[in-house]
């Protein structure tokens, strides 16, 4: 990573449905919505098959923010996924900051094929936000770590 | 390993904003990635050939294209990659351009997006795995959701060809709205008489069977092999004797049912068939208005049925239908006048629809092509057409042109005129739109040759003076008010999408937009196509059409449905979800999320318990696979492994 | 209200009286800035506006009623604006002395009679029958316009003057022109466009059967009593249609007399027409009637 | 707790059963531990006293196909119950003895109470807990030596039973108390909470006694936080490793954790593992209003869902 973008840049990855959100994406990309650089996309099937666990990692990883996006309610190409992705990452957005993990940087949301204008707007507020809060910092190193780091340089 | 990199520029599509040439070398660094390149169309034939010639050159097992957006190329490079004899799912695409040099503006921020993007397409073709996929046998039988003009072109298309096709039409006879217009622009000839004749041969064709007065009440299954359940509704008239003699309907004392064919412009009986050339033929009951069910006394027509059709006690019947296709024709809607109080919100009887209109112009209507006021029955001298009546207006919550208002006003502007000689026409519009073979002349006729007057500019009020109805508009062009005293107003009410239509989608998993219209797979390359596989779409129910467009769309349709099931094998995806034996426990945690009941308990030779997957029925969600807290379940190619190898990639601790 | 007026600011309390609602005047009352001040500065309209708005919050009432429409108009439009834009809130807040917390809201006295105390109770209270009126409603331009601000009946067709004055009992003709521009802002730069708007509502009244005017509006009503005259001079007409407040007839209904209803301040005289009025037979069936009426009116 | 009825209670089953899941003096008088009852001799090893603290229905989804009988306190019968949900038992492979408790010992808590003593004698007077270390007799209250779990019991009477071995006891404890904990925690600042849990989890070993101990973790062997197919963790031990572990834990445990405390019991950090659990508890009470392991009908709420969800409402951004 360029040193220049690595100063501006937050890691933001966002989980989106192949069928309404990755293709509002799309869509946004074919009418030119313009939208900050820093969100990177991982293609899934349906919101359905994140599993919390996923962003539970991209956190670990030192993820700044995290974004899943699916089809709307009633919308959804295999007809209950996103309904079961609602519990889920619901119950999730209330777990991670009783672990000391701000829910803020955590969001998801309902985007359809047609709306590439709510995917920019999505983009680009989440992102203003995940500024705001500034870098999520790395858990401190424990022995095992520091270890493990002076071994490799 | 040995990884393969292909970075396109799309002209400047991509290379405008990217630094392709920086990509594709920064790519080389990462581990496994033995080739790099950047290129002009990779899409292109000699792109594609590009990419063979350096699988065989380099030796690369595992290919990684930078480009646009897989929902556009996968499947290209998939076919080019298998070609070169790699399996085609040894294959990622990373979107470079959608998803980054078409949406952000710096190009040192979008070279190092594209760079990353790469490299998460990397990781994870160094994780995927070899698929194939299995066939299964398809069901050759199409099913056909609506029996207007599209469905009908559809149904006879598909059933010359050869296949077995299953009509479900709601109202009791084919013919849908077609069936209810006078005359046809831009040629004036009777829409029933060219409609007829289509009709009959839905009727008469061997491979066509109609379920007339159904609807769909359930749909599973999946491309090749749907099982449809429908839903006969009772008729109270067993169809199998009725000869539609028409005797019942002479002598029902119950003479003001609502009459749906002809929008309620006069009142039908209890008992009615439809209209003369309805097919099939069949009388029914409506219960609202018959006193059989009112009272609980009358039986007239049971009496005077030569048949003895009429059956008081009939019931709904469910019949199931397995297809391997399915058209939704369904159609549209119109608004209700009361969404329109400025206009009267149907308060007053001379403010009529443009469908209405139809009916009363048309020569089997119920005024016998005389044209007349409802309120007193006299023939209209000043008749004033108000186009986009609830169209293009936010306010009524309809932001979209209903396509051919324009068009039929002006067709009932001549007719009107060939009625009532001494007739005046007003339209008021906002923009004339007719563009269509012969669309613009014929507006232009029916100003020049039929004097309607046509004023730009929007009703504001109408509202009744003594027996006249008083239409205020603006005439933009003069930049004045003018008010018109009228006999009879005509609304070109505004199309939307057909009551249920959202309903119906839900049943086939397809996507409708925010106004109700089915959503086609992509707007200008796969028009009649849904994102759920042997789902086609057809006429007005993907948005307003006139005749001409739903009968292409109808048979562009019938076409898809042919071509799909003209193979007797169908490749099922391989990217669905198995089970890794030695992992399941036997929780069936994921029995109970699997949205499509594909996953059954199995017991092993050892006697263990395990999930196992039903192939054919599996959509590959991967809902189980975020359920098994063991990970035994994994949906091909968008494994756990493969998830955490982009997610890694993103982000390194 | 105390001004020109009157009638209606005595036929409204003594018709909330009747029907049982308490009206408490809001303590040192200003001008709610109608029509002129926003055209001035918006902030400071709603400020003029807000102030009343707060007074009332600390009266801890819950509604703020009006029976004049532009008053309404201007509350509304501050409450809106003030509930969705906290920056504009706290500008107008900034003018006055006590902020307005958006918790009280502005009624239409029609409104509240019409929702909150309820056709039954309208009908209830009747005593008296005027056979001879045939009334044309007239809700003017802003009692129920713009819909998102006024938030009360058909933005183009409203029914809610018809229906109260059904419940006591009143023939109401189909009116089409309930909500046409009287013109009556125009009063003084154009008076050739008020004589002809004002002579379309009247005509339309008249066509339509109605011998009477029922309006919600001391602008309109001042505008289409006053200006009968004016518009038989410019365009040759004899109207001689009688302008009362719904308020007014109401009170009729109730049995009060024209004189507190102050109906003898009436430009163009009614009298002939509540001469007719006479009490209900039986007071039990003088309570079933309107009752029956009200139950067609809904 | 009469040692005596329970006895009569397990020899009466014993004949219709493949074995009967005890308690049994354990390695010193301080503690209890299980006891598999195959035959009428081995009755006598039995004990019921406030040194049961085990979950012995933890043993049940391994024995799916066995006829089995089992004690069970109250707090042990919800997991039976959570079992029945998720169909990882037979109800009538089952004979299920129930015995009303007023509370158990914590057998680390009581060690820290006898400064880590050997104990040679453990009696109990009522609430009190008599105890003879080579320092002499010390008297404890039970309350104070007691599991966490036990001091919010909403239910010290099994909730599903063949055969109760003693009169059922109401609860006394105040049900809005039970997730005090957590909101103490929630109350914390962000950071608070951050190094709150990077000081308790920094101590975990990855051992996996909680894994082991905790009767919902179904996968056992095959837990995703050992295997490489699917790989989501290293073997490191270090902080973001070990949160994962813990994370996947809870996550896996959501709306299914009947706070047993068998994951604390077994920790020998003294992680206060139970935290997390009982935190995502308390979000599917105010969700779903959904308490695990309380109806045999009930449905764990991720495994369904509502099309319209009353209490999920859209995230603003």
């Amino acid at each position: 990573m360029s040193d220049v973008t690595a100063n501006k840049e937050l890691r933001i990855v966002g989980f989106l449905c192949n069928w309404c959100s990755y293709g509002g994406a799309d869509t946004a990309g074919v009418g030119r919505f313009k939208q900050p650089t820093d969100l990177r996309i991982i293609r899934v099937p349906c919101s359905g098959r994140v599993d919390p666990l996923l962003v539970a990692k991209a956190f670990a990883n030192g993820a700044d923010g995290v974004l899943v996006s699916g089809c709307h309610p009633r919308d959804c190409h295999y007809s209950e996924g996103n309904y079961y992705a609602r519990r889920r990452l619901e119950m999730l957005k209330r777990f991670l900051p009783f672990i000391g993990i701000d829910e803020k940087r955590f969001h998801y949301t309902w985007i359809s094929a047609s709306e590439g204008q709510r995917w920019q707007k999505t983009v680009t507020d989440f992102t203003k936000r995940i500024h705001e809060l500034g870098p999520a910092g790395k858990a401190v190193l424990d022995p095992a770590d520091k270890a493990v780091e002076e071994m490799a340089s | 390993m040995r990884v393969g990199v292909f970075i396109c520029h799309c002209g400047n599509n991509i290379a405008g904003t990217v630094d392709v040439a920086r990509v594709a070398e920064e790519t080389r660094k990462i581990p496994g990635v033995v080739y790099s390149t950047d290129y002009m169309y990779t899409c292109s034939e000699p792109g594609q050939d590009e990419i063979k010639e350096a699988i065989r050159r380099e030796g690369l097992n595992r290919v990684v294209v930078a480009a646009c957006s897989p929902r556009m190329h996968e499947l290209t490079f998939r076919r080019t990659v298998e070609k070169a004899g790699l399996n085609r799912y040894f294959f990622e695409m990373a979107n470079i351009r959608e998803h980054v040099s078409w949406v952000g503006e710096n190009k040192e921020a979008n070279t190092n997006k594209a760079i990353e993007a790469v490299r998460m397409a990397v990781m994870k073709v160094m994780q995927d795995k070899a698929l194939y996929s299995s066939s299964f046998k398809v069901n050759k039988r199409v099913l056909v959701i609506g029996g207007g003009v599209a469905g009908m072109q559809a149904a006879l298309d598909c059933a010359d060809g050869g296949l077995e096709t299953v009509i479900v039409e709601k109202s009791p006879s084919v013919g849908g709205m077609m069936a209810r217009l006078d005359k046809t622009f831009p040629t004036i000839d009777c829409s029933i008489c060219i409609l007829g004749p289509k009709m009959v041969d839905v009727a008469q064709h061997e491979l066509i069977t109609l379920h007339a007065y159904s609807e769909i009440e359930d749909i599973k299954g999946y491309v090749g092999n749907f099982q449809v359940k429908v839903r006969k509704k009772a008729t109270y008239v067993d169809w199998s004797k009725c000869t539609g003699c028409g005797e019942c309907m002479e002598k029902c004392p119950g003479k003001n049912a609502y009459d749906h064919f002809n929008f309620g412009v006069a009142p039908t009986r209890a008992i009615n068939i439809p209209f003369p050339q309805a097919i099939p033929k069949k009388a029914k009951i409506d219960p609202k208005f018959c006193r059989q069910f009112l009272k609980g006394k009358c039986g007239v027509c049971a009496k005077v049925c030569p048949t003895k059709a009429i059956n008081y006690e009939m019931q709904d019947e469910i019949v199931t239908e397995e297809v391997g296709a399915i058209v939704v024709a369904s159609g549209y809607g119109l608004i209700d006048q009361d969404l329109l109080p400025e206009y009267g919100g149907g308060r007053y009887p001379d403010v009529i629809t443009g469908i209405q209109y139809e009916r009363i112009l048309n020569a089997s209507g119920p005024t016998s092509g005389h044209i007349e006021r409802p309120s007193d029955h006299t023939e209209p001298k000043t008749i004033v057409f108000v186009s986009c009546a609830g169209s293009r207006d936010k306010s009524v919550g309809i932001p979209y042109c209903s396509n051919f208002c324009c068009m039929y006003i002006a067709k009932q502007a001549i007719l009107t005129k060939d009625h009532v000689p001494d007739s005046q026409s007003y339209v008021f519009y906002m923009d004339i739109r007719s563009p269509g073979k012969g669309y613009d002349e014929f507006t232009r006729r029916a100003q020049e040759e039929y004097g309607a007057r046509y004023v730009r500019g929007r009703v504001s009020r109408i509202f009744p003076k003594g027996k006249k109805m008083i239409v205020r508009g603006a005439d933009t062009l003069l930049g004045t008010q003018v008010e018109i005293e009228a006999d009879l107003v005509v609304l070109a009410t505004a199309v939307t999408a057909s009551p249920g239509a959202a309903q119906l989608a839900e049943k086939l998993h397809i996507s409708y937009d925010t106004n109700g219209f089915y959503v086609e797979s992509h707007p200008k390359l796969r028009p009649v196509e849904t994102n759920t596989a042997g789902v086609y779409l057809a006429g007005a129910a993907q948005g307003p059409k006139d005749i001409p467009a739903s009968v292409s769309q109808g048979s562009a349709a019938a076409a898809k449905a042919l071509s799909l099931l003209s193979k007797d094998m169908l490749e099922s995806d391989p990217a669905i979800a198995r089970v890794n034996t030695n992992a399941c426990v036997g929780c069936m945690k994921c029995v109970k999320t699997c949205p499509f009941q594909a996953i059954k308990e199995e017991v092993l030779r050892s006697g263990k318990t395990v999930a196992q997957v039903i192939e054919t029925v599996c959509a590959g969600c991967g809902v189980c696979t975020a359920t098994c807290p063991c990970g035994a379940i994994q949906l091909q190619h968008f494994t756990d492994n493969q998830l955490l190898a982009e997610v890694n990639a993103l982000c390194q601790m | 209200m105390e001004g020109t007026a009157g009638p209606y600011d005595a036929s409204v309390r003594i018709v909330m009286k009747r029907l049982g609602a308490t009206l408490n005047d809001p303590p040192d009352w200003s001008c709610c800035g109608s029509t002129p001040a926003h055209a001035v500065d918006h902030a400071f309209a709603a400020a003029l506006a807000a102030r009343n708005l707060s007074i009332v919050e600390k009266m801890s009432c819950a509604t703020l009623t009006t029976p004049c429409p532009s008053c309404l108009s201007a509350f509304k439009k501050a409450q809106r604006r003030m509930a969705k834009n906290k920056v504009f809130a706290g500008e107008v807040n900034s003018l006055l002395d006590a902020p307005y917390n958006c918790t009280v809201t502005a009624k239409s006295t029609l409104q509240v009679i019409y929702e909150d105390i309820g056709l039954d109770e309208v009908a209830s209270a009747v005593t008296t029958e005027i056979p001879d009126l045939k009334v044309a409603p007239y809700y003017g331009c802003i009692l129920n316009r713009p819909p998102e601000v006024a938030g009360f009946d058909d933005p183009e067709n409203p029914v809610s003057m018809d229906r109260v004055l059904e419940a006591v009992g009143v023939k109401v003709v189909d009116f089409a022109f309930k909500v046409e521009c009287c013109g009556a802002a125009f009063g003084v730069p154009k008076k050739e466009t008020v004589t002809y708007l004002t002579a379309k509502v009247l005509e339309m009244a008249l066509d339509a059967g109605a011998n009477c005017i029922a309006v919600a509006c001391p602008l309109c009503q001042q505008n289409l009593d006053l200006r009968q005259a004016q518009v038989n001079a410019a365009t040759g007409g004899t109207f001689n249609i009688p302008v009362l407040y719904f308020s007014q007839i109401m009170g009729l209904a109730y049995g009060y007399s024209p004189e507190e209803l102050g109906i003898d301040k009436c430009i163009v005289s009614a009298d002939s027409l509540i001469r007719s009025r006479k009490p209900m037979d039986a007071p039990v069936e003088g309570q079933e009637a309107p009752k029956k009426k009200a139950a067609q009116g809904e | 707790m009469n040692r005596e009825r329970l006895k009569e209670a397990v020899a009466e089953i014993l004949p219709g059963v493949d074995a009967v899941i005890a308690y049994g003096q354990g390695f010193d008088a301080a503690h209890g531990e299980p006891c598999f009852v195959t035959k009428k001799e081995e009755l006598e090893g039995l004990i019921l006293n406030p040194l049961c603290e085990h979950n012995l229905a933890s043993y049940l989804p391994s024995r799916k196909n066995k006829k089995t009988g089992v004690v069970v306190k109250g707090c042990d019968s919800r997991t039976i119950v959570q079992f029945l949900q998720e169909g990882l038992v037979k109800r009538e492979n089952l004979v299920i003895i129930g015995v009303p408790c007023t509370g158990v010992v914590s057998a680390k808590k009581l060690a820290r109470a006898l400064d880590h003593q050997t104990v040679e004698e453990v009696r109990f007077e009522g609430e009190t807990v008599i105890a003879r270390t080579p320092r002499g007799e010390k008297r404890i209250a039970l309350a104070d030596v007691s599991p966490d779990k036990c001091r919010t019991c909403r239910y010290p009477t099994p909730l599903i039973y063949d055969v109760l071995v003693g009169e059922p006891i109401e609860s006394d404890k105040d049900p809005a108390a039970v997730y005090d904990d957590v909101r103490e925690l929630m109350g914390k600042s962000l950071e608070e909470r951050k190094a709150y849990w990077e000081k308790e989890i920094g101590r975990c070993t990855r051992c996996y006694a909680c894994r082991n101990a905790c009767p919902l973790c179904v996968c056992q062997d095959s837990c995703i936080a050992e295997t490489r197919d699917p790989h989501w963790q290293s073997q490191r031990s270090n902080l973001s490793e070990k949160m994962m572990f813990h994370f996947i834990h809870a996550i896996h445990l959501a709306g299914r954790c009947t706070e047993c405390g068998e994951c604390e019991r077994a920790c020998p950090m003294d992680i206060p593992l139970g935290k997390l659990k009982k935190k995502i508890n308390m979000d599917m009470l105010d969700l779903f209003d959904y308490v695990p392991g309380i109806v045999c009908e009930d449905k764990p709420p991720l495994y369904t869902f509502k099309v319209e969800e009353k209490k999920i409402e859209e995230h603003e951004l």
